[in-house]
Formats: C-alpha cells, structure tokens, sequence
C-alpha cells in the first residue's frame, strides 16, 4: 500500500518538488496513524488473548461476557483507564512522571517504522533497520528508569532499578544472537534480510535452520526477548508478589494504560524481528513460488508475517503462565555467565560455518549434494 | 521421665525455690518462684536427662479474685517426648517476671504477646513493645476487669 | 473535576454516550488484591478456575493506583483500619466498596464480644453493595458483583445529575 | 538547482553553542556528575563538528569513523570517571568540588 | 517546500531542542533531572547525525549514549545523590565567571566559523553508511579498531577495579548474624537433581 | 532516500508523542478529579512511607550497567563488520577474533573476580558452610 | 568462582529439560482447556447441597418464642420479643434476624426445639444495597392475623410498633441475660 | 536536618501486599535488593479470640475456632473439641472418631493445596496456584455435603461430630482419592521439580534442627528441618495410631536439609499421606452413633488442660482452664503459625526481597492464627 503511493509519487515526479514533498509527508502521516491504529488494536487484542491463553492454561474460561465472547473487554478496559481519575503523587517529581510515559509509548511505537509487513508494505525501509530498532528500544530503559525515580515510591524505585539493569544487560545477547543471523544475509535492512530468505519452499531457507549455530541462536535470542520486555519467568521488574506493580506501581490511568501498551507493543517488536531474521518474514511457506495476483500475495504475506509474531507471542504467553520467576541476581548470573558467553561462542561458530561453507545454510548444502 | 520426677529433679536443684507441684492438671505443673524462671529453664533445657528443647507455649492468666497473675510455661521434650507446665505467681498489680527469651529465643513473641494482653513485664526483654495491638492502645484486654473502650482514632468501636 | 464532567445536558446522545461510559465502567472493574481473613479466601477461589471472575473483566490489581473495586474481603481490624482507609484514599475515582462477609458488613462473629474488631467497613468508607455470608459463597460474591454493575449502569458520568 | 537553506556553518554555530553551554557547566557546576556532564556536553558538539565535516568536505567518512571512536572513548570515560566519583563518595560522602581536593587536584 | 527546507526544519528543531536541553542539564538544581534533561540533548544530537547522512552514527548515539552512558550517568547520581544536598552551584561568582567564559568561548568559535572560508564540497547525497564504515574499520582503521577493544577492556577493568573495594553486602553491616545460605553460584549441584524421581 | 526514511521515524515520534497528548487530553476532560491530601500520598502497602526513597542505590546496578556499557560499545562495532563479513572474509573473521578475545579477556577477569556476582563475599558463607 | 565445566552443561541442560517438563503440562491445557470446570455463574447455577447454610428462614406460625436460638447465637444476630398472648402461649412479636451479622454456624437450628421451625434455606444471593435489608423480619407483630402466610412476610415496621407488652417482655439474650448464665 | 544512613532503606511490606498473605507487615531494613533486617509487625487481624472464648459458653465458641485458620477448620474444630473433652472425660464413639479422622485429613490436603498454591503464585508461577485451588473446590464440595458451608464448617463438636454423613459421601470421597494422586504428579512436573523453582528455594532460609527447635517451630516445617515429630505419631489421638502412614521429613533433596524448597516439598508429601490415610478410613467405617452424649447445657469440670493436635500448618494447642462454669476461664490457644513466623527475623539477614517472599511462603504462615 505504502509503495502504491510510493509509486504514485514516482508518476507524479514531474510535479513540483513542494507538492512531492507534501505528499511525501502526508504519506508517512497516514500510514504512521494507520500503523498507529493497528498497533492499539494489536495491544487491546493481545490483553484480551492474554487472559484467554491464562484462561485455557488454568482450566478456565477468561473474559467472555463483554461482547461477543468478551473480545470488547480491551475496549471496556480501555474506555474505563480513560476515565479514571489521575493522580500524580505529591512527593514526585512531576516532570519526570509526566513525561515518562510518553518516551515509553514513542519508544515502544517508533520502532514500528522499519518492519517489513510484505514485499510492498512497509512504512521506511531503512538500511540500518535491525539496529535503528535496538536503539530505539533501548530508550525504553530511560523512560522506565523516569517514571520509576519520578514516582519517588520504594516499590518503583525497586522495579525500575530491577528493569533497566535487566533491560540492558540482555540486549548483550540479544545483539550477539542477532549478530549470527545478520552475517549471513549480511544486511541491517529487513526487508533484504527477509528476501535472502526466500526460495527452499519458503522455508529451508529460512535463517534459522541455515546452520545449527543460527538455530541455537534463535533460542538464545528468544529467552533474552523474554526478559527484554519483562515477562515471566523474568517478569522481576513488575513482580506482583514482590514489588507489587514494579515500576508503574503509582501510575493510574491512562498513563499506566500506556506502559501496559508499550510492553505488549515490544512483544511485537521483539516477535518481529525473530519473525524477520530467523523465520523468513513474510516468506510465504510451500507456496511461495505460486503464481498469484499481487493482491493476493500481499496479503497473504501479510497474513503469514502477522502469524509467525503472533504464533511468538502465543509462546511467551504460555511460558509467562507456565514458569515461575528468575531471582535478580539469578537473572543476571543467567545472562552474563550462561547466555552472553554462549551467545559469543555461537557468533565465533556462525561466523566460521559461513566462511567454511561461503555462507550456504544446510538446505543449500544438502540440495546442492543431492542435485549432484 | 514422668512429671513426678521432674518436679523431684527440679526440687532437688532447687531447693526452696520450688513452690508447689500440681498433679491434677494436664500436664503436671510446677509452680516456681518467680526470679528462678531463667535458671529452672535453663537447666531443664540443659540437663540430658530432661530436655526441654522447646517452649510450646507461654501464657498469661488472670486470676483476679485472688488478686495474682500467672505467667504459664509449656515445656516439652522432643526426645523425651515428655511435657511439663512451669507456673510462676506474679502480683496483679505489678506483674513482674525475668524473660526466658535467652534460653528459647522464641519465648520472645510469646512474651510480648502477654505483655501485650495482660501488662506482665518481662524484665530485660529485648523488646517488650506490644504485638497484637496498635501501639496507641489503652489498657490490658484481657485481664478479668478490662474495659471495653468506646471510641478509637475517628469511629465508634 | 473533570471538564465535562457532570456538565452535558440530557439529550439521546448523551445519555447514549453515558451509558457507554458507564457499560465500560462495569465491564473493568479490577479488583485490588486486598484480603484480610477467611473471605478472603472465598474471594480467590472467586478469581480461580471454577468461579472465573475474569469473566466478568474482573482482575485484580495489586496497587490501589490501578484498581476500581476494593472487595473488603474479611475481618478489619482497628488496627487495620487506618490502613483500609488510607488505601481506599489511594485509589483514583470513580472507585466502589464491596462490603464482603458479615465481617466486613458488621463485624459479624466478632460484633458482640471483641475489643479489636471494626463493627462493619462503613463506619470508615463507604459502601456500595453488601454481600452477606460467612464467607459469602463465590457465586454470592459474583451476584454482588452484578449487583454493582447495576448500579454502575444507573450512575451519570458526563450528563448532569 | 536547489540551494541548501543550510551551511556548514549553521552546523558548527550549533556546535559551539552546546559546547559553551559545556563550558559553563563544567565552570559552574559543583557536582562532579554535573561536571561530567558538562564535558558530555562538549563532547558531543566535538562529534557534531566531525560529522558534519565527513558531510560537508571531503574527508569521506573519517568523520563519522572518528565520531565513532569518539563516542567509544567517551563511554569509556564515564565509566571511569563515574568508577572514580564513586570509589571517592564512598570514602567521603561527598562528591562536592568544594570540599573534595582529591578530585580537584 | 523543498527537501532542504524539510532539512532546514528538523534542523532547527533539532538544534531547539539540543540547545534548550543542555540549557537545562546545565541550569537544573536538581541534579537528577539535569540528568534526565540530558536524554533530551543526546537525542537531538542523534537527530543531527542523522540529518547529516550519519545514520550508523546517529543510531549508536543513541544505543550507546542514551542506551548506556547516560544509564550510568543516571546510576552514577542516584548512587552518590542525597535527598538533602540540594545547592549544587557554586556561588555566585563562579556562575558569572562560568557565563562569562561561556559567552566568550561562543564569541569566538561563532567569529572563527563566520570568517573562515569554508570550501565546501557542497551537498553529498546521503548514502547508507554502514558497509563504507564496516570496510573502513576491517582496513585503514584496523588498529584504532583493535585499541578499541584494548581501551574498553582496559577501562572496563579500571572501574571495576576501583568500584569493588566499595562493594560489601548487607551481611557484613547487618546487625543479625544470618544462618540461612543465598544461592549464588554456591549452589552444590542445585539442578543436577533436576527431573529425579518424582513424588514418593 | 536515507533521510526520508528517517524522517518517517521522525514523523512516527510526533505522531506518537500527539497521541499520547491527546489522549491525555481526552481523560483530561472526562475523567474526575477529587484529589486529597492522603490520595496524593506515596503508596507503600497502606503504611505511611518510612523516610525518603530517593537514596543512594545499590552499587551492584552500576557495575552491571558499567559492564553493559562497555559490551554495548564492542557489538556496536560488531555491526558493520557482521554486514561487510562475508566480503571480506577470513580477514575480517581473524581482525574480529581478536577483538571478541581481548574483550573476552575483560569479561574473564570480570567474572573471575566476581563482579558479575550479586553477592560476593562468599567467602564467609564457605567457612560457615564447611563447619556445618 | 571456577566452574566445574560439566556441571555447568548439565546444569544447562537439567533446567532446559524442567522446564520443557512443565511447559507439556500447560500446553495439554492450552490446546485442550479444561473449560469445564468453570460454572458460568449466572447462566449455570450448583445446587447447593441438602445441608447447606444459606440465609435463615423461621417459620413463625410453628415458632414457639422459647428463645433459645437467641440464646444459642453466639453473635447476637437474632432479636426476638415475646409476649403472652390470652392463651398465656408465648408470641414472638418481634423476631429479627440480621444476616449482616449471622455467621450461618447453624447453632440456632439445631438448638431449636420445634422441627423445621428454624432452618436454613439454600439461598444465598441476597447482597443488597443496605445493611438495613439484610435484616429479615419474621415477628407476628402486635395483632395475630392468622390467615396470612407468615413465613417470608415483610414488615419492615414491626420493631417500632412492637409497643409496651402487657407481660414482661422475654427479650432475646442481652448482656444481663448472659452474666446469669456465665455466672 | 536529620541525618539517616542513607544506604539503608526502610520498606514497608504489608499489610496490603500480594504476598504477604493476609495482612502481616514486615518492615524491611535494605540495602538495595539485600535485606538486612526484618521486622515483622502482626496484630493486624487481632480479632480477640481468646477473649471471646471467655465471654461465650463452650459450645458457642466452636464456630470461632474455624475463624482460626480457616483453611483448616476443621483440624481447628477437631483441636478444641478434643480440648473440651479431655476435662469432660467422655468417650467418644468409633464413627465419629472415624469421621473426625477423613474431615480432619482432607482438610488438611486442601490446606496444603493452599500452601503449595500460594507459594506458587509468591514465585510468580500463578498457574499452579489455580490448580491448588481447582482441587480444593472439589474438597469443598465434600465438606458442602457434609456439613453445608465451604470454609467455616463449624463440624466437628463437642462429643462427635455435628451430623452423620449423608448419601453419596464416600463414594464422592473415593471418586476424589482416586482423581488427586495424578494431579500431585501434575504439579510436580510443572512446579516442583522445575529448575528455575528449585533454584529459587534450595539452600534458602535454612532452618537448622536447633533453630526450629528453639523457636518452637512445629509442623511441617519442623520436619522439614529432618526432626520426625507429627503428634499424631507422638501423641496419638483419636485412632491415628492404628492407622499407616508414613511421616515425610526433610532429607536435603536440592540442597541442605531445612531449606525452603524442603519446607515446600513437606506439604507435597503430606498431601499424599493423607490421601492415604482417607482411604484406609473410609475401609473402617463402621455403623454407630456421630456424637456422644453431651448435655444440653455443658458444664465442664474445673480442671486445667493443654491439648495440642497436629494441624496442617504444625502443633495447635489449646490451654484450657475451666472453673466448672459453662465458659472457660481461661482458653489459650497456641498458634502453630505463631511460632513459625517468630522465626523470620533469623531466617532473612542478608537475603534478598525475592527470597523474603519465599521464605514467607515456604513457612505457610496464616494471619488469623497468628493474631487469633
Ligand atoms: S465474615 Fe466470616 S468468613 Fe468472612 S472474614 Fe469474617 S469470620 Fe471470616
Ligand atoms: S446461624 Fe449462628 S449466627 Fe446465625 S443466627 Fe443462627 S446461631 Fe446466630
Ligand atoms: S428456638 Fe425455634 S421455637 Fe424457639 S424461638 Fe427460636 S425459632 Fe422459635
């Protein structure tokens, strides 16, 4: 759709730079509300699906009276946030509390720009996409850090310590299992990184089963996304039998609606990219190659992309019902002296297997063995 | 060992010190006086034959028609599996009594709880603060003569 | 005050709008985690699998910032009550009492003969719906619930009163 | 042909505004953080300076390069400085100019 | 309406912003909010880098500054910062003095960019950045790119060397002797029991 | 075309930022406001708070956030090797060997010395363990 | 701090396999919910047990006033006004039970010397909007209408008209009742 | 200007707080995340128990012993009644003994249920949590059917028990004997043996056997510290000592004898234990009376008695002195969980507030008993 217009744009190329412009920047504003809009109903959606997944894991039956099999309970939920009374502590400092669930939601949200939803949709298709994403959430460590000191509560204070000490110290593996896969389409651009993924029936050639080491990779990535975006069994941030709320303990509200969000959008986030770097994006399974209108196609790949994060999510979601929590120090000690020291051994090993096999995954091994 | 032989140990260590043995109740009691407590129960802890590892239980009685408080000591003996009440007299009007929270660190709350219901002091407790209530509470609840009070902080109670 | 609040005139519209307002009101009402004696434990098996009060979009918070229902589930103390007060304090408007077990509505078993028992939560916060039992049995508990949703509906949010 | 509405210069005016604002900071600052974060401050514009010359002359990219290596050394420093201003609380509960010879000299 | 004058825009957003929020980490009492202005700085500088076609260096900006430094910077206050040390400035000579300097640092730099005769190249289309720089670093900077790991180790062993003497737990100043063990790497082969026998 | 991209990041902030606001603004003029004095208190499990909770914190945060930092610089320069690797090589494989083992070296005497250790003085806890 | 190398994998490996463990028990719920084990209250209604304590019912016709419910109540919760009516029969005026404040504990049944006189009923859905409501009056008042069904009928007034009695009132247990029984 | 030592801080946690249980406050002297010194304030439920007891005559105050702890009423019932009739000298008959017995052990399985889900929820696995609860519904269904409440059964009397058992409750009893030993399966696989679980309480507030001794800890928990001590071995009352069972104790499986996760594995046993026992009961039932004969109005002979049963959550005694009156002079009760809290102060210098929550729970303190 974005490249539609792009396309457009380009036929109206002989028209005067202001107009281009200006219908240059309209583009991105609507497809911001667009992707603005999609990501609210994603967040509502996910709290809904979260109570339901909790509800079939627990023998019960989860929010089903609002609406039609309660699915308008996000709405309810939302409407009543929007309706509550907001309290700003007397004893906080107001700036910070003010401005931190701002950063949070921008954060979470601006990272929505380099994602690749199908061969023509996207919003930007930026060269540094893996990285542009990393270090836009990486500010979410800041906001938190705001929110928690500006609420001068002990339990905040506690939780935000706990957050940003989390949040950053496993971006380390993050960064090295990305670094694994990254190498061997050799791009930070998403949607190159998704079509160096195609071909092998839309699935051999997917990164993850390019070489063990991408593999291992993955699950690497995968326990360090968890903790990235706080959910159990890393979930000690917001800890309610601990710390009660964690660092949102004082916001009501809207303003607590919008960490909520913001923590359900870097599920997304994080659900992306390993959709994107280890699963071949929005590479259609078996029938990739089938000839099919491009409308077709899109929305397919669409609806392919939007499965495999929401398949990801659905994991976290039974593992955040099924573990029980990581201590802080034990937290830490899984990451520095388990998964960052894995994680770099692992990018040694990729890196080798692709030098040794010039970058060919298994499925290029094998079929190549099997043609001759 | 059967209580009786308790309280004929206990007797023979400390002579005079030993008011009184009561057989009827169960378990047998011993009634002491009050400023032996810590070094009967120190012995009955120490002493192999005897054994009292643990305090079960400690409380207060008010006896306020013969104007004396008891402070009540269940001991009981895991390897013996033998049990044995210690009975000490105090004054109502100035009940006091030595802690025994140095032998049986968990006499402590137990202490406190009766300081807190009847006013027994317990002299060199460590901190005798009361437990159950609020700090700013009036009066000993469960003494005999207590009072119930009719209006606490902002409401009726 | 909130800007509009209370100010709309009555017209279809808005009591349309209202009753939205006030359907969403009823259909989130997060509990806060706050139980003190054995109602307390009815009210668990409340939110458990068998009663599923999530059904209802009733989850329970652990902060008073973010909870619309206090279900005062057991006995206050005078001791506590202080703290009852100073949580219900804390919760941001519009915010309902669920008064759960006779404990919470009277004092209950501890009415006549107890120095340190509140004689029923609403000597020190309001009230909203009574639920009677000792403890109440979870699906009294829910009717209070529905009692109160009710109630939420009849309420006016911006319309005037 | 369009014309940049922007120079090189505006670039490096910007610069040197955040880094006076650097300097007045470190100036005036008693906290050592604060002071810290006046040199941040100047670092920074530095680096402003580095890109905007990888941008405007031809250097290539060295600028960036060097902007980079920049940033590296910066965190670098804070990481000791803050180690320092830290070990130096610890032992005498302040990290106040002032009083602290230790950090001055 | 033109792309320069877009450029034109975001610059001078960028440098309000940049300029307004030093002001700020420069001008706050409180020094955890000068902290928390300083985010706002990083963040305009890395918008600048990025309007000048440094993408990979704006995008590290923001990873490691405000993603780590000012991490630590912030860390760095709250460990050393007390609720009742609120005057954090000098008297009030310094702060004429610093201003003083300031403005003439600013007098001067202003004059040596409006003199100078810049031969400028003129405007570079902007060109993805990462690859030159990856080429860059494996060749003409290997060196600097190997120091680099030498001076981030080096300095990593530094403060931690000087940070660790300071470290003690609570046991140490705790006034209760504890019995009870922490599981911190102690762990007598905690899991290797892991999926044994189940039940009785 | 780099700069529109970023500039659609850009766009993406404002865009988030007014949504934020406006929906602020929308609560703003919905919702109530009853503030008292006891509402606006801090929250600390129904108790009054105890003293102040912006003290120095503990010191392990920032040896975990010194040794993030320095981390993050090292993969930050892993990027453009990772996207230029397979052009370049062996060269490129051993020039980055080197570099991952001095860090590694680093991290070593980190770990070795305990700092990535929440509690460290286990020393005592030894001896009191070997008593038993 | 060396790690014993094996131990270190084996660790690795005993955690992951745990908690694959635990992750089949939970995903056998997730692709199969035990949806059944929730009653969907208001739709699906348990009926409660034969003996189940739901709310109080008396019914007053058969009640004899002798009072000892009241007695029995450790809390108080009924309130009962007798007077002897021409046959010199004892007539429970006023008998109010306070469900705010009944602990269901069933005393008062079984003290209850008239069968099916006192008695639980299987309700127990009767929240209300106040404490005033949760009190059911079951008293005859001053007049005997005989002809009405007595069993549930509300008199919201009763205690007020319940005037001066000819006799001495038997009061349910006060203060001074029960010093006399504790001596 | 006051000056503190600011490297301490003081937390308040509870009264309201997720995992305290009730409403206990522990005033928590920190160091960040390490806990240098607890201070637990109670009294928040003091509801005056013993003073009741001595307002009311013997029969009025059974209902007050459910309010005990009420997730083991009945044990609570059993405790008093046995109390009563110890100054009484009655003989009580075969069935009720019998049936003493089954309430007495099925309710301490549904106390265990709740000790094991509770602590399951305070280490952030909330799953299991309503697994214990699902089962204890279905043993609240069999104390419905007994006895008409839920909770506060008020059954077990002076003499027997209130009623007979109706229709159909051994064969619902059998149907749950046989539906509850794969449950206990079920959640050892999903929580006892998880690693992040075991990590969390291996080697974690140990309590040494001198300790638990010292400070009267009873129960459970003192068998977990490898003491075999359970009164209804040592003391047996009613018909325990005809019956088979096997008393756990603690054997250091995951780490040292008396740590938490032994204390949690205890309750685990227990639960099969009692299973058993159920089952051995209803095989010797035998036709009789539910209740002996008692007078109406229950004149208990002057006399002083301490009666203590082995309740779910340890030792619970009742010091009885009678005047010969229908009141008690004196009933004071010894509170199992009383004794075990008073421990907690020992137990947690130089832990962590994740393992304070542990230590809480692992030592399944319940508040009214504790206030009484
Ligand atoms: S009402 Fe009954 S069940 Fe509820 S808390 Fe009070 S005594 Fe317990
Ligand atoms: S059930 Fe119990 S509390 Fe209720 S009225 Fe009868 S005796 Fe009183
Ligand atoms: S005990 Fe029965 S007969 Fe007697 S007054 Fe009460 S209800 Fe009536």
């Amino acid at each position: 759709m974005i490249e539609l217009i792009n396309n457009i744009i380009g036929n109206i190329h002989s028209s005067t730079p202001m107009i281009r412009w200006l219908v240059y920047v309209m583009v991105i504003v609507i497809s911001s509300v667009i992707v603005l809009s999609f990501a609210l109903l994603y967040e509502g959606f996910a709290t809904y699906a979260e109570r339901k997944v909790a509800g079939d894991i627990q023998a019960r039956i989860g929010p089903n009276r609002v609406g039609p099999y309660g699915l308008l309970q996000f709405v309810a939920d939302g409407v009543k946030l929007l309706l509550k009374e907001d309290i700003i502590p007397f004893y906080a400092d107001k700036w910070l509390f003010i401005i931190a669930p701002y950063i949070v939601f921008t954060a979470s949200f601006a990272a929505f720009v380099p994602l690749s939803y199908s061969d023509h949709v996207y919003v930007a298709n930026m060269n540094v996409g893996v990285l542009y994403i990393i270090a836009v959430s990486s500010v979410v460590s800041m906001a938190i850090l705001m929110g928690a000191w500006g609420s001068n509560n002990k339990w905040s204070l506690f939780g935000g310590m706990r957050a940003v000490a989390q949040i950053v110290s496993y971006e380390i593996p993050i960064i090295l299992s990305l670094l694994a896969a990254i190498i061997i389409p050799s791009s930070l651009d998403m949607k190159d990184i998704i079509l160096y993924q195609s071909g092998g029936l839309g699935i051999f050639r997917w990164i993850i089963f390019n070489n063990p080491f991408t593999l291992l990779a993955f699950f690497i990535y995968f326990t360090a996304a968890i903790a990235e975006v706080n959910r159990t069994p890393f979930d000690i941030p917001e800890a309610e039998s601990e710390l009660v709320a964690g660092y949102h303990t004082e916001y009501t509200g809207m303003r607590f609606a919008f960490f909520f969000m913001a923590e359900y959008g870097d599920m997304f986030i994080v659900s992306a990219i390993a959709a994107t770097l280890f699963f071949g994006g929005w590479q259609i399974p078996f029938i990739n190659g089938v000839a099919m209108p491009l409308w077709l196609r899109e929305t397919l790949q669409v609806v392919v992309f939007l499965t495999k994060i929401f398949v990801l999510i659905y994991v976290m979601m039974w593992i955040r019902w099924t573990l029980p929590r990581l201590r802080v120090d034990q937290l830490m000690e899984l990451c520095w002296k388990y998964l960052t020291p894995i994680a770099f051994f692992d990018l040694i090993g990729a890196s080798v297997w692709v030098l040794l096999f010039n970058g060919k995954g298994v499925y290029d091994i094998l079929s190549a063995l099997f043609v001759h | 060992m059967d209580a009786k032989q308790i309280y004929q140990t206990l007797s023979e260590k400390f002579t005079g010190r030993i008011k009184q043995f009561q057989e009827n109740t169960h378990p047998a009691s011993v009634v002491v006086e009050s400023d032996a407590i810590v070094d009967i129960c120190s012995f009955l802890k120490r002493e192999t034959e005897l054994e009292f590892t643990s305090m079960i239980s400690l409380s207060g009685v008010d006896l306020k028609d013969q104007g004396k408080m008891l402070v009540i000591y269940h001991l009981g003996s895991i390897r013996h599996k033998h049990k044995i009440a210690l009975k000490v007299e105090l004054d109502r009007n100035n009940p006091h009594v030595p802690t025994v929270e140095k032998v049986w660190p968990g006499a402590n709350w137990y202490e406190r709880e009766a300081y807190d219901l009847y006013g027994i002091v317990f002299d060199n407790h460590s901190d005798l603060r009361r437990i159950l209530l609020p700090d700013d509470w009036e009066g000993w609840p469960m003494r005999k003569d207590y009072v119930y009070p009719k209006r606490y902080h902002t409401w009726d109670v | 005050m909130g800007v509009l609040e209370d100010r709309l005139p009555e017209n279809i519209l808005f009591t349309t709008v209202d009753k939205f307002l006030n359907w969403s009101k009823k259909s989130s009402l997060w509990y806060m985690l706050f139980a003190t004696a054995c109602c307390g434990i009815e009210l668990m098996q409340t939110g458990a699998s068998r009663y599923d009060l999530d059904r209802f979009g009733a989850v329970f918070r652990a902060t008073p910032r973010q909870s619309d229902l206090m279900i005062v589930a057991g006995t206050i103390t005078h001791k506590m009550a202080d703290r009852v007060k100073k949580l219900y304090a804390q919760m941001p408007s519009p915010k309902y009492v669920i008064a759960m077990g006779s404990c919470a509505n009277t004092g209950g078993p501890f009415y006549k003969d107890s120095y340190a028992v509140l004689k029923g939560v609403d000597r020190i916060i309001p009230v909203d719906v009574y639920v009677p039992g000792c403890p109440p049995k979870p699906e009294a508990l829910i009717e209070g619930i529905m009692k109160l949703q009710e109630r939420i509906m009849e309420k006016k949010t911006l319309v005037k009163k | 042909m369009l014309v940049s509405y922007l120079s090189i210069s505006d670039y490096l005016i910007l610069s040197g505004l955040l880094f006076s604002i650097g300097v007045f900071g470190v100036l005036t600052r008693k906290n050592a953080i604060a002071v810290l974060m006046g040199v941040e401050l100047m670092l920074n514009a530095a680096n402003i300076n580095l890109v905007v010359f990888s941008r405007y002359a031809e250097t290539g990219l060295n600028g960036q390069i060097f902007a980079l290596f920049s940033i590296v050394i910066a965190a670098a420093e804070v990481a000791v400085a803050l180690a320092i201003v830290i070990a130096v609380y610890k032992t005498t509960k302040t990290i106040d100019l002032d009083k602290e010879d230790t950090l001055k000299g | 309406m033109n792309p320069y004058a877009l450029e034109a825009a975001f610059f001078y957003l960028f440098s309000a912003m940049i300029i307004g929020s030093a002001l700020l980490v420069v001008l706050f009492r409180n020094i955890v909010r000068s902290a928390f202005a300083l985010f706002f700085t990083l963040f305009g500088v890395a918008g600048i880098y990025v309007l000048l076609g440094a993408d990979f260096v704006g995008v590290t900006q923001v990873l490691i500054y405000i993603g780590g430094v000012l991490i630590l910077i912030v860390f760095g206050v709250m460990l050393t910062h007390r609720s009742y040390s609120v005057d954090m400035f000098n008297r009030l000579g310094t702060l004429v003095m610093g201003a003083v300097s300031a403005i003439v640092t600013f007098t001067i730099i202003y004059y040596a960019v409006r003199r100078a005769p810049w031969y400028s190249v003129g405007y570079k289309p902007a060109l993805p950045t990462t690859q030159p720089i990856g080429k860059e670093l494996l060749t003409t900077y290997l060196l600097p790119f190997e120091l680099v790991s030498v001076l981030l180790v080096l300095a990593m062993i530094g403060a931690a060397y000087l940070i660790r003497s300071e470290v003690t737990t609570a046991r140490e100043r705790s006034p209760i002797t504890k019995t009870g063990d922490n599981d911190s790497g102690l762990t007598p082969e905690v899991s290797s029991t892991g999926v044994k026998e189940r039940g009785k | 075309m780099m700069m529109i991209n970023f500039s659609s990041a850009f766009i993406f902030i404002v865009v988030g930022v007014v949504f934020v606001a406006v929906t602020l603004l929308i609560a703003r003029l919905v919702r109530p406001a009853e503030p008292n004095v006891v509402k606006m208190s801090n929250y600390e499990c129904g108790e009054d708070p105890i003293g102040y909770s912006w003290i120095t914190f503990n010191i392990r945060f920032y040896i975990i956030a010194l040794i993030f930092v320095i981390f993050d610089v090292e993969v930050v320069f892993l990027f453009p090797w990772a996207v230029v690797f397979k052009s370049i090589g062996w060269i490129a494989f051993w020039d980055v060997l080197i570099f991952i083992v001095i860090l590694l070296f680093g991290f070593a005497y980190v770990w070795n010395m305990g700092d990535l250790d929440w509690i460290k003085d286990l020393g005592n806890l030894k001896e009191s363990e070997d008593k038993q | 701090m060396t790690e014993n190398s094996k131990g270190y994998f084996k660790k690795m490996l005993d955690a992951v396999k745990s908690v694959f463990t635990g992750l089949g028990v939970t995903i056998g719920y997730g692709v199969s919910p035990g949806r059944e084990v929730t009653q969907q209250y208001p739709e699906v209604k348990r009926e409660p047990y034969d003996r189940f304590r739901g709310k109080l019912f008396v019914d007053i016709n058969i009640c004899t006033g002798c009072t000892a419910c009241a007695r029995i109540c450790p809390v108080d919760a009924i309130v009962l006004k007798t007077v002897r009516d021409e046959n010199k029969k004892l007539r429970p005026v006023v008998f109010d039970i306070d469900n705010a404040r009944c602990i269901y504990c069933g005393l008062c049944v079984e003290a209850c010397p008239v069968d099916n006189c006192l008695y639980f009923r299987k309700e127990y859905e009767f929240s209300s909007y106040s404490k005033d409501e949760l009190i059911s009056h079951f008293g005859l008042g001053e007049l005997p209408q005989p002809d009405k069904p007595a069993a549930d009928r509300p008199s919201p007034d009763m205690p007020a008209q319940a005037g001066p009695a000819k006799d001495q009132p038997v009061q349910g247990k006060t203060d001074e009742t029960r010093k006399e029984e504790g001596k | 200007m006051a000056v503190v030592d600011e490297r301490f801080m003081d937390l308040n946690m509870g009264p309201q707080h997720p995992s305290t249980h009730g409403v206990l406050r522990l005033l928590i002297k920190t160091d960040g995340e390490v806990v240098s010194r607890v201070t637990p304030y109670i009294g928040y439920l003091h509801r005056a128990l013993e003073k009741i007891a001595e307002r009311l005559t013997y029969p009025q105050f059974t209902p007050f012993t459910d309010r005990l702890d009420y997730l083991a009423s009945m044990n609570c019932n059993l405790a008093y009644a046995l109390t009563v009739e110890k100054l009484l000298n009655i003989e009580i008959p075969r069935r009720a003994q019998i049936l003493r017995v089954i309430m007495a052990e099925l309710n301490r399985i549904s106390s265990h249920l709740i000790a094991f889900g509770s602590l399951s929820s305070d280490m952030g696995a909330f799953t299991p949590f309503l697994f214990g609860i699902r089962e204890r519904e279905f043993i609240n269904d069999l104390f419905e059917m007994v006895c008409g409440a839920r909770l506060t059964y008020n059954y077990i009397r002076i003499g027997g028990v209130a009623q007979d058992i109706p229709d159909g409750f051994i064969d619902k009893t059998k149907e749950f004997l046989d539906y509850f030993p794969p449950k206990i399966k079920e959640y050892n696989d999903l929580l006892s043996y998880n690693a992040i679980f075991i990590k969390r309480l291996a080697n974690i507030a140990v309590i040494s056997p001198e300790d638990a001794l010292d400070y009267g800890v009873t129960g459970p928990n003192l068998r977990a510290s490898g003491i075999k001590w359970d009164l209804r071995r040592e003391e047996p009352y009613l018909m325990y000592n005809e019956l088979d069972f096997d008393i756990p104790v603690g054997r250091g499986e995951m780490g040292r004898v008396g740590d938490a996760w032994d204390r949690y594995m205890m309750r685990i046993y227990e639960m099969e234990q009692s299973a058993k026992i159920v089952r051995q009961c209803i095989d010797m039932f035998q036709q009789g009376d539910h209740i002996a004969k008692v007078p109406k109005v229950l004149k208990v002979p002057a006399g002083e008695v301490y009666v203590r049963a082995e309740n779910p959550r340890g030792e619970l005694g009742f010091y009885l002195i009678s005047d010969g009156s229908t009141k008690p002079y004196r009933l004071k009760i010894r509170a199992p969980s009383f004794a075990n809290l008073s421990i907690v102060p020992k137990l947690s210098g130089g832990v962590m507030i994740a393992d304070l929550v542990a230590i809480i729970g692992s030592l399944d303190i319940i508040l009214p008993e504790i206030d009484r």
